[in-house]
């Protein structure tokens, strides 16, 4: 009974802190970018100020939008949170850890860019059409690439339950393999095209002819803008909470309140590194011409499928 | 029966293959009805002597029959019509008579080996007979498919039917026999009076293709 | 008794079919004859249902000495679950949507004997009584596609349908001519006791995929599918994509599952192939369509490739006897039959309601129908995201297992179907993630943005037989999808007839979720996916709508400050899917781009045009049609010669046996 | 023989028709006797299943194999009979026959009965040849009755091929004789097909089929075989279309009846071998070149004698093929192809009269125009492409499952050619019945009585064949080896 309720507030724990850190994340990003480019940049706080302000405007639609226009923010805010917070942070051996492995995580994030793309084309502008066409587009190369990191993963590890891969990749006695490393690099490729980063799309862009994500949410603004804003930050949150967990699953194995504590901080440390590494990795390059971005995530697809290819020969070798 | 009987029966049925080539040689319309004449009495010759030899005394119709009707009332009535149809004398034939006449050598070997190799255990006679009967029909074949004159086609599917003739009565004691020359007979004067009904001058279709393909609208 | 009560569906069927040829051309019968062919429907269904023993039957049909054999196991009650609910859907649609019918008379004869024969096909059981039934089956929907006759594009379908029938029929003649030997006893339980040598084997799989694989729609089999399911009725539409490439299946599993007895591995390496190539080539098909029906028809081939790469799987498992996963492989296939069937029927219905309501099917016409038929466009979005594999509805659910399925190839002991397994999952993830792209495009252009032409903008909501009946199979998509267990529960029986195992039971296990393996591998939970993303979802605009402004200003769309009025400059289909072409359809269909641009300071309008090539149809069926044709031509000229050319070929017949016989060894 | 002898009346009644329409005027009269005299020779066919055979003569033979042919010809010809009647009328009226004419055929048509009956019941090979020459000789004439170019042309060229065909067939028959002759003896006797066949063994096998050649080459030509068949379509599309019936229906089959007959004397002498492949062969032709052949048709009637043609290959390979299951399937195919092609010639008489014309290309959408019509000829066009669940489908399914399961190479070229006839057949049923509806519209006054009854026929054979059938034809398929 005490297990129960213990797992209970662990995970209701879990949500709350993901979508507490989310906006911080990206708000130290930006902190991060601005420093590197020798600006003061935003204060770290400042992406909660945006959300509170957004959400007091009222929110102005289309004459003709329809009421998906309406619901999606919201659809798409709850996918990605219910995503994010199934996946193991700051303690593996979530409750409800079970009820999607690592593939209805994917598919979970994958309707919610289902809603938003339909979103974008709800309104019948052609700003919106490009966003939602160009987004799908990447998609179908980044979602099978995705599929080959799960199945690397998953023929190592022997499950696809992203707590199980965790633990297991946490007793160290899976070493270092070429297959790990080729995923690790397609996981990352995928994970900049998939929260819209540079080299992929700007977030910071409104230069039309180049957005994807911006696009989709032009006509978007007040509290559903903010749903969408928060559920973007939730994304990569989610993205980097997955790799530090499958490729640095270190401090994340505990249930005792102190070992929480030490998982919570542990989990900073990687967020606070994978973002130094995100802002200084966005400077260093510029953004793509947007037909080289089927090539780039062609290049992601191929190293996945190698990944898994390469897993399949060396099982059959032993 | 007697080694002179078994000759002049051979005698007969070669000197029937022997005008079935002179009828293959014919370029001239006229001489061809003669030739042809010349086939039926040789084959009524040949009948008689089966009818004598088997005395079989119905064949003797048989006989009678090919005398009569094959060798003076067809030719006549064929000279008639080609004289009232104003048709060309000359007789067109399909690559020359040369090698129409290897064409028959060939058929007439072929026929020897054929029959030769299958009657095993039939009487001499009966052999010869049949052998010569099937070199007989084979070469009316090939007049009828060598022929471009529809007068040469008829005389081919007559000599052909003489064939089968010598082949009948060459069968000892086949019975039917006299029905079957009669019917024969029926079938050519409906060729005879057809050629004449239908003013078949040139060839059995007198309507060439192009024609042909505008009546039945088979081409646009 | 079950199979007697199928029987009777059946007659009472064709009952209803021969009061109809009298009704005539009175539109009045036909609301009758639908309810009556639907509740006819439901009857084997409540006798599957009640467990009524199953028991064969035998009647003195077909052939004198065998006579016409039925029975009903494990396999076939489920597909006829499937036909069934598939026909009782379509004839509460039809209630509504027969009223629009122009030709009622070329429809209603045959819409129950259609669903009579598919019945048939799934209960036979011996060889003549099937094929009887099958070609049966592709007779009466030959007729239901050529009820429009007057349109030119239908009769060149019906004609490609009927002929590709007919080789599919004959392939599977010549494989049960096999399958039973020379004796002639074409009863399937004497050729389960037939052993074929591994030839013949291989040779009765080819010609099942032949057969079967070109009713299904396999690629490159698949040509008479797009042409034909959207010429059709759409309610028949829905039929022949939903449920009768479903029988087709079932063909192809009957065959090679349970006559042919366990095969050799390689087998697998053939259909696991066919699998990937057909569900990535239907679905980039169907990207580049811009007719909504024909769109459908192009992801039933895609759909058709998944269940084909599961049946692969299952047949590599059970050559290398790994039960369990041969079970799990097989159990996802089968899933996705009965689901595919769901919405696939469910997006045909909103495919004919949108064409009652605007008389379009091309979606470059329509547009905004969201808020002319808002609730046929709810429905057609459930629709959409089933198809498209998202959670929590069934579609997702399928694909899971197969990916599971595959997660397990690497124990197969042959290395080709190692290297294979992975490369059908990439192909399959990559399908999935084009077939979500795609349905983008099909609801974006068509319910979505602003109407483009005046009858999309008069478009009005359809008639409620219709919305009931796609509110029924939305509603069982989402059961189906929250409720998975029961789905693989009552597939066990079928798994363990014919790959001796099953997967552990899943109506025990913890909060409902499916576990097909064993808790520490994977499990997924529809229900708690459900809950939660509902819970937060509500939670979300609760909060906000409670604690931060719920006020809402409608205005001019903002469109980066220059909102263009006309319907015009919205994304078309052809534009949507532009990408797309670039990326894959340079290759796969020779996609070209001509570009005109008028010289610097002309007026004149630049032109665009992209050409595409269907490389299948190109490559493939025309050079066989114009060598029948050549032939045709050469051989005519014998129609033409002369009466002694005649006589000619007579001689030579008649010398060349001459020949035979004289020069044939004695 | 005393008293009432089937037999002899199935052969007395339509002579006395015969001499009886050749006088009396009024084609009304004459059509209507026509039908009367059809109906009682059918009538006393049926009667032989039921009295007691009386043994088999030195002329005349009721067994197992030719009592089917016999009821199935009294059968189709008195259907053909009722057709014909609706039929005639309607070329009167456009003048294309005079009653003196319609005389001549109605006389000739029961000419032909006697000499169809005569050669199935004939027990005596000369005899049997006679008759078909006969039946030939009344063909001719009738299919030449127009009169027109064409017509006559068509006639003469079945004229003179049938001739040839005749002397090739009696050249076999005087063959046969020889070969019986060392064993059975001068006389009529060795041309008695009873005592042939149960001497046969004795006989010398090579003779045997030198003769089976001569007579498959000339009573194929009479069955329409490839490169024999050419008289065969002209003859179909320029008679008048009840002839064009009988000729596919019954006049082929009595052509293949006679080369059957000699078939089970050669399968009665184990030393002879080569009938089977002979067969085969020629039917393998026939079915290919025939399906090519379908594709380039304009002309309706000439189209479906072509089709006759493939079946009739099909029949041929059939019984080549030998073995239970083949020659059941040949039996069955034969009967089936008999009513199905009557039936569709009775639909294309009344469509061509509808539409005034036989083009194929003039005559389109007739479901829309004449309903009854078009679905008759969809249903007839389905059976004869050899779709269930009508009969053709079964003696297909028969044909080629059991080829394949023996000869898998034989198959695909039997496979390929039904197809390709197939696709054939099925794009002209399109044209014919779908689509905007051409040409005249206006309702034929006609009987369509006895199309549906041979489709029903069909049908009803398709789903369920009576036991005692079932029976002949294993026992039939049984002697044929």
């Amino acid at each position: 009974m005490a297990a129960l309720i213990l797992g209970l507030l662990i995970q209701a724990l879990q949500m709350l802190v993901v979508l507490a850190t989310a906006p911080l994340l990206t708000g130290f990003v930006r902190k991060v970018k601005a420093r590197a480019l020798g600006r003061r940049g935003p204060p770290l706080i400042q992406p909660y100020r945006d959300l509170l302000r957004l959400t007091r405007k009222e929110a102005v639609v289309a004459e003709n939008a329809s009421w998906l226009f309406r619901a999606t923010p919201y659809l798409v805010f709850a996918g990605t949170w219910v995503a994010a917070s199934l996946v193991p942070t700051f303690a593996s051996g979530l409750m409800f850890s079970w009820s999607a492995d690592l593939i209805a995580i994917i598919a979970l994030l994958g309707s919610a860019r289902f809603f938003l793309a339909l979103a974008g084309m709800d309104v019948g502008t052609a700003f919106g059409g490009i966003g939602s066409s160009r987004e799908v587009t990447f998609a179908s190369l980044a979602e099978p690439a995705m599929i080959m990191i799960v199945f690397t993963l998953a023929l190592i590890a022997g499950s696809t339950q992203l707590s199980t891969i965790a633990a297991i990749f946490g007793q160290s006695d899976v070493g270092l393999r070429v297959s790990l490393g080729l995923a690790l690099i397609a996981l990352i490729m995928v994970a900049i095209a998939e929260n819209g980063r540079i080299p992929v799309d700007n977030p910071a862009t409104h230069l039309e002819l180049t957005m994807v994500h911006e696009a989709m949410v032009l006509e978007y603004s007040g509290r559903h803008l903010a749903a969408l804003e928060l559920a973007a930050s939730l994304k990569l949150l989610l993205y980097m909470s997955v790799i530090a967990c499958v490729f640095v699953p270190w401090g994340i194995e505990a249930a005792t309140p102190a070992a929480i504590l030490l998982g919570l901080g542990a989990w900073a440390a990687k967020l606070a590194a994978g973002g130094a590494l995100l802002a200084l990795f966005e400077t260093s390059i510029a953004k793509m011409r947007v037909f080289r971005v089927s090539n780039f995530m062609g290049a992601g697809l191929m190293l996945g499928l190698l990944a898994t290819l390469l897993l399949f020969v060396s099982r059959s070798l032993l | 029966m007697t080694e002179l009987s078994f000759d002049i029966a051979h005698l007969l049925a070669g000197g029937l293959v022997l005008v079935s080539f002179l009828l293959l040689y014919q370029d001239r319309i006229y001489a061809l009805l003669n030739v042809y004449a010349a086939h039926a009495a040789v084959l009524a010759a040949s009948v008689a002597w089966q009818a004598y030899v088997q005395d079989a005394p119905h064949l003797f119709i048989t006989a009678a029959i090919a005398l009569v009707f094959k060798a003076i009332v067809v030719p006549t009535a064929l000279h008639r019509i080609v004289a009232r149809l104003g048709i060309h004398r000359q007789i067109e034939t399909v690559g020359g008579v040369g090698p129409t006449m290897l064409a028959g050598m060939a058929l007439v070997a072929l026929s020897l080996v054929v029959m030769l190799k299958v009657t095993g255990d039939a009487d001499p006679l009966a052999r010869e007979d049949l052998a010569f009967a099937l070199s007989v029909v084979l070469l009316g074949l090939l007049m009828m498919v060598t022929r471009r004159n529809a007068v040469g086609q008829v005389v081919g599917f007559m000599s052909m039917e003489n064939g089968l003739v010598l082949a009948a009565t060459g069968a000892k004691g086949m019975p039917l026999v006299v029905e079957i020359s009669v019917a024969f007979s029926i079938l050519i004067a409906f060729i005879v009076i057809g050629i004449f009904l239908f003013r078949i001058r040139e060839r059995f279709d007198t309507v060439d293709v192009a024609a042909l393909d505008r009546f039945r609208g088979e081409r646009q | 008794m079950l199979t007697g009560v199928v029987l009777a569906s059946v007659a009472a069927q064709l009952v209803v079919a021969v009061i109809s040829v009298a009704s005539g051309r009175r539109h009045a019968a036909s609301p009758f004859v639908y309810a009556a062919s639907a509740i006819i429907c439901i009857a084997p269904m409540i006798a599957l249902l009640s467990g009524a023993e199953r028991g064969a039957v035998t009647l003195p049909l077909g052939l004198p000495w065998i006579g016409a054999h039925f029975a009903v196991d494990a396999l076939s009650a489920f597909f006829l679950v499937v036909v069934n609910l598939g026909g009782a859907a379509a004839g509460l649609f039809a209630v509504g949507y027969g009223r629009h019918e122009a030709a009622p008379h070329r429809v209603l004869p045959f819409y129950p004997a259609f669903l009579a024969g598919m019945n048939l096909v799934v209960v036979a059981n011996d060889a003549f009584t099937f094929l009887v039934s099958w070609e049966f089956m592709s007779l009466t929907s030959w007729a239901l596609v050529m009820a429009h006759h007057r349109e030119r594009n239908n009769a060149f379908a019906g004609y490609v349908y009927l002929v590709m029938a007919g080789a599919g029929t004959l392939a599977l003649l010549l494989a049960f001519g096999l399958l039973a030997g020379a004796g002639g006893d074409y009863t399937f339980d004497a050729i389960r006791q037939n052993q074929l040598s591994p030839v013949f084997a291989g040779l009765v799989l080819t010609l099942a995929l032949l057969g079967a694989g070109s009713k299904a729609g396999v690629v490159p089999l698949h040509v008479w599918l797009p042409l034909a399911h959207p010429a059709a009725p759409s309610h028949v539409s829905a039929l022949m994509s939903g449920v009768m490439t479903k029988v087709a299946v079932y063909g192809f599993i009957r065959i090679v599952f349970d006559l042919m007895g366990t095969g050799q591995w390689w087998w697998a390496t053939l259909v696991l192939a066919l699998g990937a190539i057909t569900a990535v080539m239907g679905v980039l098909y169907a990207l580049m369509q811009h007719d909504l029906k024909r769109l459908l028809a192009y992801h039933t081939v895609e759909n058709i490739g998944i269940i084909f790469i599961g049946l692969g799987l299952a047949l590599a498992f059970r050559a290398n006897g790994m039960t369990l996963a041969a079970a799990l492989a097989l159990t996802a296939a089968l899933f996705h039959v009965l689901n595919h069937s769901l919405f696939k029927s469910l997006l045909f219905f909103g495919a004919g309601a949108v064409l009652t309501a605007t008389g379009e099917r091309d979606m470059e016409h329509l547009g905004g129908l969201i808020h002319r038929m808002p609730a046929t466009a709810f429905l057609f979005l459930a629709g959409c995201v089933a198809i498209s594999a998202l959670p929590p509805l069934n579609g997702f659910v399928s694909e899971w297992l197969t990916f599971q399925a595959i997660l397990l190839s690497p124990d197969l002991q042959q290395w080709d179907l190692r290297m294979l397994a992975p490369a059908a999952g990439a192909l399959l993830a990559l399908s999935a993630a084009l077939a979500a792209a795609c349905f983008v495009k099909a609801y974006g252009v068509t319910f979505l943005g602003r109407p483009r032409t005046p009858v999309a903008a008069g478009a009005t909501e359809t008639d409620r037989f219709s919305l009931a009946a796609m509110g029924i199979f939305a509603g069982i998509c989402l059961i189906a999808g929250i409720f998975p267990g029961v789905v693989m529960d009552a597939l066990a029986p079928v798994t363990q007839s014919l790959v001796g195992g099953r997967l552990p039971a899943q109506s025990g296990v913890a909060w409902l979720s499916i576990v097909p393996i064993e808790a520490g591998r994977s499990s997924y939970n529809g229900l708690l996916v459900f809950l939660f993303i509902a819970a937060s979802t509500t939670l979300a605009a609760s909060a906000i709508h409670r604690f931060a402004s719920r006020a809402v200003r409608r205005a001019p769309p903002w469109d980066c400050g220059f909102p263009d009025p006309s319907p015009a400059t919205q994304y078309t289909a052809a534009s949507f899917a532009q990408p797309i072409r670039r990326i894959y359809g340079t290759i796969v269909f020779q996609a070209r781009e001509h570009v005109q641009m008028p010289p610097p300071g002309s007026l004149a309008p630049a032109h665009f045009a992209a050409t595409l090539r269907d490389l299948v149809w190109d490559e493939l069926y025309q050079p066989v049609a114009g060598a029948v044709g050549i032939a045709a031509d050469r051989l005519n000229r014998f129609q033409f010669l002369t009466v002694r050319r005649y006589l000619a070929l007579v001689f030579g017949a008649l010398v060349i046996l001459l020949l035979l016989v004289a020069l044939w060894p004695p | 023989m005393t008293g009432f002898t089937p037999e002899i009346a199935i052969l007395v009644i339509p002579l006395v028709a015969a001499a009886v329409l050749a006088v009396i005027p009024g084609y009304r009269a004459g059509a209507l006797l026509n039908v009367l005299a059809c109906a009682a020779t059918l009538l006393t066919a049926v009667s032989l299943f039921f009295i007691e055979r009386s043994p088999p003569g030195t002329y005349f033979l009721v067994d197992d194999l030719n009592v089917v042919f016999i009821v199935l010809t009294t059968f189709v010809a008195f259907t053909t009979s009722i057709f014909s009647a609706s039929y005639i009328g309607h070329e009167l009226e456009t003048g294309r026959l005079t009653p003196a004419y319609l005389r001549f055929y109605h006389a000739m048509y029961q000419l032909l009965m006697f000499g169809m009956n005569l050669s199935l019941t004939a027990n005596n090979i000369g005899l049997m040849w006679v008759a078909i020459e006969l039946a030939t000789l009344t063909t001719v004439l009738m299919v030449g009755i127009y009169r027109t170019h064409e017509a006559l042309e068509a006639a003469w060229k079945y004229f003179i091929l049938g001739s040839v065909g005749i002397a090739l067939a009696l050249f076999g028959t005087i063959l046969v004789y020889m070969a019986a002759l060392p064993v059975i003896g001068e006389g009529i006797d060795a041309m008695v097909w009873t005592t042939l066949i149960s001497r046969a063994a004795g006989f010398e096998p090579a003779l045997l089929e030198l003769a089976f050649v001569f007579l498959l080459l000339g009573y194929g030509t009479k069955a329409g075989l490839v490169p024999l068949h050419a008289w065969l379509p002209d003859a179909h599309a320029e008679g008048p279309t009840p002839i064009s019936a009988v000729l596919s229906g019954l006049l082929l089959n009595v052509a293949l009846y006679a080369v059957l007959r000699f078939k089970l004397l050669l399968a009665a002498n184990p030393g002879t071998f080569a009938a089977g492949p002979l067969m085969a062969v020629l039917g393998l032709a026939s079915l290919s070149f025939a399906s090519f052949m379908l594709y380039r048709r304009r002309d309706i009637k000439r189209m479906f004698a072509y089709s006759s043609i493939e079946h009739m290959g099909i029949i041929t390979f059939a019984f080549g093929m030998g073995g239970p299951l083949a020659n059941f399937a040949g039996l069955l195919h034969m009967v089936m192809h008999s009513l199905t092609k009557s039936g569709i010639f009775f639909a294309v008489g009344h469509i061509a009269q509808a539409k005034g014309t036989q083009k194929i290309a003039d005559i389109r959408g007739l479901t829309e125009s004449h309903p009854l019509l078009g679905w008759g000829l969809v249903l007839g066009v389905v059976a004869i492409a050899g779709l269930p669940p009508l009969g053709i489908f079964m003696s297909e399914f028969l044909v080629v499952s059991s080829t394949f399961a023996r000869q898998p190479l034989l198959a695909i070229p039997l496979v390929a050619g039904l197809l390709i006839g197939f696709g054939a057949l099925v794009l002209r049923l399109q044209g014919l019945a779908f689509g905007a509806p051409s040409g005249a519209s206006a309702p034929v006054k006609a009987s369509y009585v006895p199309m549906f009854i041979h489709f029903a026929l069909v049908l009803v054979a398709g789903l369920f064949l009576p036991r005692p059938l079932v029976e002949w034809f294993e026992h039939i398929a049984r002697l044929l080896g």
